[in-house]
């Protein structure tokens, strides 16, 4: 079988539960600490290689070799951040609101870890099994707009309150094509629960054929992506995923060239640590939910379950940095413009593609649907997208510009 | 002891009590809305709790009101929040009290 | 703006070529891991001042001559010169004490713009960290004066330039030298040729004679003034000449040693004047 | 269960005193998104987990953050008051309220038959059950729900905007 790490880790964990049969409080206890705790530690692990690997990512980029001194490759670079930031004093402003101020990045943490929970990491192994996890998901995700604006308002700075409603003015716009996207999947696969949307993205017959290059490619091309509308959908939900995220290039609230570092502008030690932390692991629940949704979640040929999800998740997390690298960051008149006047209308319209297709595919099958669809699908999101474009092209400025302070 | 029906009325009523007297009491206009949403969460919790006991769960009735419910609320909540903006914009003041000129 | 934003995949393809390829291309990856390797210094890198030094020993071989013009036209005052003395208290001209304080230094090159004797250069060091603040950032006389070889191997374009320079001024101190010897002698002989034809006598040669040195003298001492040369340098331009001509000998005093270039420069002319006297 | 509910429900009170009671706006709102929150928490006991998920979506996620953009945009921003925190005439609000609870709701809920054991215990709602019936029986109520929500992001556009051209 495909999934054999999944179920050793599975049965692993129904053995050390077992030990506890003749205890039950002890043996709940023991149950909720295997659920919960492995998936913190590993994250919180993920986060400290994620550190490294952006700085080593981003370094490379710009033509330096980037952090090397600790340990090997500088390795240990993240651990030796993590002392010194416990060891920073923490500063709170006089003026500020204390019990906001030490809350906020609390309020940062707690949903960002249970985010993580709703992941299906591999088959059966997910900490939140519940039915409408993708909808949690979500519902958990906005509250983070709740902890910037605690620490953007409780610093009483006005570059932090700044930031801090340039941080929720940007999620509360983006989470709607973020969800508008994610709703075509969670149409087609008639489902919620995150375990059924990645099994929608087997191709079930492939599967259970026996035929070894069929049951190969029956993991992969079941995926969304592989349709126009999820194509699409991934391309909407990454940009809405990294206005989420407050990656580059939507890292407004943080701008550093603009308001000091917005919200945490008055953070210091491991308060601020603690900020950083909550958003890489935003950062990787909202990949992970990507991958879920449209890169087909744990499934993959040979080696299916945790490790293709660990690869998936990091690829994604890799082309965040990519783009960082790369992208300047939005002018903030173009960032609402951008989520409420160009994703959210093609959003809505790949919802209607995606219902096409599906019923497209039940009338025609699947080969001609998936080529028909492309064409059609991929030409209609196109027009729509050029002419939205074109609709929303800032008008340019005619003639000679007025400068009050320059002669 | 058991969670029975009544307590979730009780804490409902008592709940909706409270939305009230903020309602009547405060005179700053946002209050005023947060206690709004506060009687009708107290309402939905009413509805989901008479669902949970109630003698036909299978038709899920508690929860189809209550979302029909929450999407009156947001919307009540949008368009409040807007006219907050409209009448501060307009009289300079948040004080539900001091808005008193029909004119202008 | 498409769906697929051409622009944003052509900056990504460019980000991902600067990523490969500064896994082997050294352009991509021009940063010097600075402890353990250091850059390369170009040659034209000038950094703080030094004392160039002729030959083995570093205190013969000094080309100061103590003139402190680089200690007035130091615009941030970093130089300090003490004039060294001999046994009797009388000045000689080379520094006893030479500092320049490198936390002031602008590297400005205006020391090294006014001196006549080619004395003062700039070095391309640039490893002047110190761990004490005030006297490890003040480099002294002895830690200042470096050698011609390393002058040459740090700036080898400029160091051959000065090194020309010095060996021009030299031939064309010699040139007049031997053109004013050559006027001397011929007065000389038409003197003698006076005298024999007039039938002086030996008295009045000698009289003439002893005239004629301190004329010269006065002569060599004008053209150090305008920084033309300075004949002791002149003198050692080369460096083999000067590493057998320098060791002065054994039981010459220290005193003797430290006014070297004063002995020399009234030695040279004396030497080639005195069988021409004689 | 019976410790969850308390505890639950102590906070929801809390959260609802404190939201009528502070001083400062900003943290009364904060106050009522701990009402709201508690609230979830109770749906969940109560087997409705997606009107949980739709509570803290939609009032945590989207009302607070629209009521906090209005403090923001109104008053002092840090919410301190700026006047009088009463209206005329509150003891006759509070009194009024009072004896509604006391005299009506307290009286008629002990009146109704408890019902302690619920018929969900064999029964998992799921998501999907709720979208069928939504679909099918209610489909004209979501029409309506939906033009609501439309006219309502409209109006709100409107009375927002309108005022700022004068």
């Amino acid at each position: 079988m495909n999934n054999f790490i999944d179920y050793k880790l599975i049965e692993l964990g129904q053995w050390a539960v077992g030990l506890f049969n003749d205890y039950p409080v002890v043996q709940i206890l023991v149950h909720l600490l295997l659920a919960t705790l492995p998936l913190a530690l590993a994250f919180m692990a993920a986060f400290g290689f994620s550190t490294w690997l952006e700085r080593k990512g981003l370094a490379r980029i710009q033509n330096r070799p980037g952090p090397n001194r600790v340990g090997i490759f500088g390795l240990l670079q993240p651990l030796a951040d993590g002392i010194k930031m416990l060891l920073k004093e923490d500063i709170v402003p006089d003026r500020s609101d204390k019990l906001f101020h030490l809350l906020a990045p609390v309020m940062l943490m707690v949903p960002a870890f249970i985010a993580i929970g709703f992941l299906p990491l591999g088959d059966g192994l997910m900490s939140l099994p519940l039915d409408s996890a993708i909808l949690f998901f979500f519902a958990v995700g906005s509250l983070n707009t709740i902890a910037v604006f605690m620490a953007g308002w409780s610093s009483r700075n006005k570059y932090s309150l700044l930031g801090g409603m340039r941080a929720v003015a940007q999620m509360i716009s983006y989470e709607i094509p973020l969800v508008l996207s994610a709703v075509t999947v969670i149409m087609i696969a008639g489902s919620l629960s995150a375990q059924e949307i990645v099994a929608s993205q087997q191709i079930e017959s492939w599967l259970a054929s026996g035929n070894l290059v069929k049951e190969f490619f029956g993991q992969i091309l079941g995926w969304h992506i592989f349709k126009p509308w999820g194509f699409a959908g991934f391309i909407f939900f990454f940009v809405a995923a990294l206005a989420e995220a407050n990656r580059s290039p939507f890292d407004l609230p943080e701008a550093d060239s603009e308001i000091i570092a917005g919200h945490l502008t008055e953070y210091s030690g491991f308060k601020y640590a603690i900020f950083f932390m909550a958003e890489y692991i935003s950062a990787f629940a909202i990949s992970g939910i990507a991958v879920t949704l449209f890169l087909g979640g744990w499934s993959g040929p040979v080696i299916a379950g945790l490790p293709w999800f660990i690869i998936k998740i990091f690829s994604l997390f890799a082309v965040m940095i990519w783009i960082r690298g790369t992208l300047p960051r939005l002018r903030v008149d173009q960032l609402m413009g951008y989520a409420w006047k160009f994703l959210l209308p093609l959003a809505i319209l790949n919802i209607f593609v995606a219902g096409f297709y599906y019923f497209s595919e039940q009338q025609f099958g699947g080969l001609t649907t998936f080529i028909g669809g492309w064409i059609i699908g991929f030409a209609i999101l196109q027009t729509a997208a050029k002419g939205l474009s074109r609709l929303n092209k800032s008008p340019t400025i005619n003639g000679k510009r007025v400068y009050q302070l320059v002669e | 002891m058991e969670i029975t029906l009544n307590h979730y009325l009780i804490l409902s009523a008592v709940l909706f009590t409270i939305g009230l007297i903020g309602a009547l009491m405060r005179r700053h206009i946002i209050i005023m809305l947060i206690c709004l949403e506060i009687m009708l969460n107290a309402a939905n919790l009413n509805l989901i709790a008479f669902w949970h006991y109630g003698p036909n769960p299978i038709m899920l009735h508690g929860p189809l009101f209550t979302l029909f419910t929450i999407a009156i609320a947001a919307t009540e909540a949008a368009l409040g929040l807007a006219l907050v903006l409209a009448i501060y914009r307009h009289f300079k003041t948040v004080d539900l009290e001091q808005v008193q000129d029909l004119k202008e | 703006m498409s769906l697929i934003a051409k622009g944003i995949l052509q900056g990504m393809a460019i980000t991902a070529k600067n990523f490969i390829q500064s896994y082997y291309k050294k352009e991509r990856l021009p940063t010097v891991q600075y402890p353990e390797e250091k850059s390369t210094v170009n040659q034209f890198t000038r950094n703080i001042p030094f004392l160039v030094y002729d030959g083995e020993d570093a205190i013969d071989g000094m080309r100061c001559t103590a003139c402190k013009l680089c200690e007035k036209a130091c615009p941030p005052q970093c130089i300090y010169i003490i004039k060294d003395t001999d046994e009797n208290g009388k000045p000689i001209k080379r520094p006893e004490v030479f500092d320049i304080d490198s936390s002031v230094c602008m590297s400005c090159q205006l020391c090294v713009e006014v001196c006549p004797f080619e004395s003062i250069r700039m070095d391309s060091e640039f490893e002047l960290s110190n761990e004490n603040r005030f006297e490890g950032l003040l480099i002294n006389r002895d830690e200042l004066l470096k050698s011609n070889e390393y002058y040459h191997e740090i700036h080898p374009i400029e160091a051959q330039d000065t090194d020309d320079r010095i060996a021009a001024k030299i031939a064309e101190a010699e040139a007049k030298k031997k053109a004013r010897e050559e006027k001397a002698r011929l007065a000389a002989e038409a003197k003698k040729a006076d005298a024999v034809m007039k039938n002086a006598k030996v008295a009045a040669v000698t009289e003439a004679l002893a005239a004629k040195a301190p004329a010269a003298e006065q002569i060599q001492e004008s053209e150090a003034k305008t920084g033309v040369i300075k004949p002791e340098a002149a003198a050692l331009g080369t460096t083999e000449k000067s590493a057998t001509k320098a060791p002065p000998p054994e039981p010459v005093s220290k005193d003797d040693q430290a006014s070297t270039p004063q002995t020399k420069e009234s030695k040279a002319p004396g030497e080639d004047s005195e069988p021409k006297i004689f | 269960m019976t410790v969850a509910f308390y505890i639950l429900a102590a906070i929801a009170v809390l959260g609802a005193v404190m939201a009528i009671a502070l001083r400062n706006v900003v943290h009364a709102v904060f106050s009522v998104l701990l009402f709201f929150s508690a609230l979830a928490g109770l749906f969940i006991l109560l087997l409705a987990e997606f009107i949980a998920a739709v509570q803290i979506l939609v009032y945590i996620g989207s009302v607070g953050i629209l009521m906090l953009f209005a403090i923001m945009l109104t008053t002092k921003v840090t919410g301190d008051p700026t006047h009088n925190l009463l209206s005329r005439g509150w003891a006759w609000g509070a009194l009024v309220a009072g004896a509604l609870l006391l005299a009506f709701l307290v009286p008629l809920i002990t009146q109704t038959q408890s019902e302690t054991i619920s018929k969900l215990s064999n029964f998992n709602p799921s998501v999907k059950d709720l979208g069928m019936i939504l679909m099918d029986p209610y489909f004209a109520s979501m029409g309506v729900i939906a033009l609501l929500l439309t006219a309502g992001l409209i109006a709100a556009v409107v009375a927002a905007s309108s005022a700022s051209e004068e």
